[in-house]
């Protein structure tokens, strides 16, 4: 039984799908762990204008994703790459045994912010 | 909140309002609340008297005799004192049990104490349909096996042993046989007559009966021995005490009538459902059951929804349906069913697996519901998911 | 027929009626009816709340800690789990067990049934009022006493036993303690804090809530240990398996929820009725009380009518009142009560008492009723007997 | 729980008290085995005119005392001599474990009709 923010963010996600334009695209866990997510976002000027995912997991991971995908939006590279799991959890208020869908989320972050000189 | 559409009858059932209005009578200053035991007022004595009313319904199900019946607080404790009285009557006789690996946790766990204290327990291995094979039951049978435990019917893909057969291999070996029919009575026909079966456990609150009632099954001739788990007073032929419950007893019977006299046309009905809800499920890409159709009792649907995550699907199915992902269990974590694991599904397979069970008070309107929200909910989760 | 006054209320108490209301709403499909242990949808999360609501309603008359409450099927079950749980528990510390003569069967047959497996018990007598000696006890524990059972009220004269001296010596000498307390809680004030008690037994249908539900009281700081004895799923934190019985459990906590509340008004009713009807009584010649009312719990008398058959007076009592000899009990025969012979009475003594306890639907105008028939019913047997 | 005919001559005696005329009165039982059952009667030619019982014990004695003396009144003591506890267990159908009271009577009845060349 999820709390309320958890479930809103499950039940009526707005940033999932494809995202066709993309200027990232990053990706963590596996089908083997039960769980993926992945996010794809564009950017323009340094700006994250548009962040869409694609989930599979358990409602945690699917609410993560969509809380990081609201999250993302309209702000620099340089202000997301600050982001902390902390911040995912204490907003969702994730129970403890679904920690590990904000620390998945904070390498996915991670991942996408961190310019490694190549556009995927 | 308006409540979801039911569909977790494996679980528990509600109680059948005109059970409950038998139960009703047995509580207030108003009812005959005495105590059965109380021999000397009215007040007892009518007490008294629908427990062996009850005693005769519950027989009558599984065409047994009323001094076969005891009563018990459920079908976990039925199984325990199946399970660990006959192992305490025949310890000196062997330290071997023979059960199978998809038992509920109410046989498996006792078995695993009986371990601790020494016993030797066989775990049967079932195939993918969740069948025991009958071969590997003559084999592992000892000249040390005091007891086999097979359930009758499974708690989360609904298959049907065949304990005609295993009871005939039981006896050819002069071995106590139980039973746990928990899933299987009021549901399917169970007649004692036709199945060698020395002790069987049955329960309440799967057959629209109250929950903190059941009752096992005791075979007179010949006399299965056993040894009571619970002392004090002596009730129930000294094979289990204390105060018996009246109302719970009284709404077990009148639930057991009830239920053999519904069981012709709800059996035809659920299994309508069932094969209503599974027709429009299979218009899916990748849904399979898990089990079989064959071997199943009627309602009774259990299905792997391939990648696509199961706790997700459930949560998301909540505002609409209420069902689960497999036996109802006592922690927060979903843990992979190991009753699916069994059937050589993966951990990850078994989570994303539902068990859907129709009952007595799902409609055709229900299930026509319950079928598009499903596909609804499993393309929308498909449709968000990297894997598809 | 119309049913006689009862006057048995150790024997089984009526469900309040705002308790069997409560009850009603867990049992029928409009109702919450869902398993306490389905997590995933709302029909259990609404009984698993019902199920922790009641667990503070029955925690908070004794004082007691939610996590400490351990339902059970009643309190035969309950004292089961204490004994056979704690002995089995320190099986390897020692296999010496102190209980009372004057217990209820649900602890004397769990011992007896240590006995035959090489435990050792020590039943300590007890005086003509029903007491235990405290220096008795002293020199009853060993080195490898492992428990001390002595009960709170005793089911038949209704005396309280001065369980916080017992359970400051059985703390003294680090041995755990167990109080069967069936027939105080709901009755006198009983408080943990108070009390060094490890284990307590409670009773639901003696205090206006359902038969076959009660709890093991099992004290957390320091944690009292023992071995589960029905297994199956890890209900309970382990300690008891099997479905929770929603409407039982909500029973249970909604009826020790309003003893609480009518405690303080209804003692002194209670106290006042049963003063009555012993002023009345003690006119007539040879009438005595077993026990004492000084140490006795409000609303019990038991009488012994001197030269004056008990089953007879009953009986003759019969279209009138519903009272006992002594505990309910499961045979046909009228035996004498151990519990009464141990104060000292004969046999025939002990067959020649009777148990009358009042309750909470008995008025004063009842009381008048029963005391006119007494003494016309004890004199009327008087009068055709060759002993008068 | 007894049955109608035990509780009906239990309940509603009629043949009970003392009976100050006795031509013989005879006593079986004791208080230590918990019932006494002393019936008198009046003879005048050889017929029992009246009986009277007195009876400590469970209401199976009790209805068999009354039963007993409703038995006798009326009947020569030739008759009654040849009285069978039998008949007392079938007519109050005294359920095995209270046959006693049967027996009792039957001594009863034959201490009454043993005329022993005194009058008590
Ligand atoms: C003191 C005492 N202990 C235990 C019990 C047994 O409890 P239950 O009736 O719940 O089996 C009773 C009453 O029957 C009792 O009076
Ligand atoms: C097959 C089976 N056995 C035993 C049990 C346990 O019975 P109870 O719920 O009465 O404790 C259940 C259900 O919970 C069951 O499905």
């Amino acid at each position: 039984m999820y709390n309320d923010a958890i479930l809103k963010h499950f039940h009526e996600p707005s940033h999932q799908g494809p995202l066709p334009q993309a200027s990232m695209i990053a990706r963590v866990g596996s089908e083997m762990d039960g769980r993926i997510l992945e996010m794809a976002i564009t950017v323009e000027q340094d700006a994250i204008v548009t962040a869409r995912f694609k989930a599979h997991g358990c409602p945690a991971t699917i609410a993560s994703a969509e809380w990081v995908a609201t999250y993302l939006e309209g702000r620099s590279l340089q202000e997301a790459q600050n982001f902390q799991s902390a911040q995912l959890m204490a907003s969702l208020q994730l129970p403890g045994h679904k920690h590990y869908c904000a620390l998945m989320a904070e390498d996915l972050v991670k991942q996408l912010t961190t310019y490694d000189g190549e556009e995927s | 909140m308006k409540h979801p559409i039911y569909l977790d009858y494996m679980a528990t059932t509600p109680v059948d309002p005109s059970v409950a209005e038998v139960m009703w009578r047995y509580l207030t200053p108003t009812g005959e609340f005495g105590n059965p035991a109380s021999i000397t007022h009215v007040y007892g004595w009518r007490a008294k008297e629908a427990v062996e009313t009850a005693r005769e319904q519950v027989a009558g199900l599984i065409h047994a005799e009323p001094n076969e019946i005891i009563w018990t607080s459920g079908a976990t404790e039925s199984n325990n004192l199946a399970i660990k009285g006959v192992t305490e009557f025949f310890q000196e006789k062997g330290k071997h049990v023979i059960t199978c690996i998809t038992e509920h946790k109410a046989v498996l766990d006792p078995c695993r104490y009986l371990e601790k204290k020494g016993y030797e327990v066989t775990y049967l291995p079932v195939n993918s349909r969740g069948l025991i094979n009958l071969e590997q039951l003559q084999q592992a049978i000892r000249s040390d096996t005091v007891l086999i435990s097979i359930m009758h019917v499974n708690n989360e893909i609904g298959v049907i042993q065949d304990i005609v057969k295993v009871g005939a291999i039981a006896k050819q070996h002069g071995i106590l046989f139980h039973v746990d029919a928990a899933q299987s009575v009021g549901k399917i026909a169970v007649d004692v007559q036709q199945i060698p079966v020395d002790l069987m456990s049955l329960a309440s609150h799967k057959v629209y009966g109250p929950k903190g009632i059941g009752a096992l099954y005791v075979r007179r001739k010949p006399r299965a021995r056993l040894t009571p788990q619970i002392h004090g007073g002596g009730h129930e032929l000294g094979l289990r005490s204390g105060t018996l419950a009246t109302h719970q007893i009284a709404g077990m019977g009148a639930a057991f009538a009830l239920a053999q006299s519904l069981m012709p046309t709800e059996s035809i009905r659920l299994a309508h459902l069932r094969d209503l809800l599974w027709q429009q499920l299979a218009e899916l890409p990748s849904v399979t059951i898990n089990g079989s159709l064959q071997h199943c009792i009627p309602g009774m649907l259990n299905i792997h929804v391939h990648k696509t995550d199961g706790e997700s699907l459930i949560t998301a199915l909540q505002p609409t349906l209420a069902i689960s992902s497999g036996s109802a269990c006592t922690s927060a974590e979903v843990e992979p069913s190991y009753v699916l694991t069994a059937l050589g599904l993966t951990g990850e397979e078994a989570k994303n697996s539902l068990r859907i069970c129709v009952g007595r008070y799902t409609t055709e309107k229900d299930i026509m519901t319950a079928a598009t929200c499903l596909k609804e909910k499993i393309q929308w989760l498909r449709g968000m998911s990297p894997l598809w």
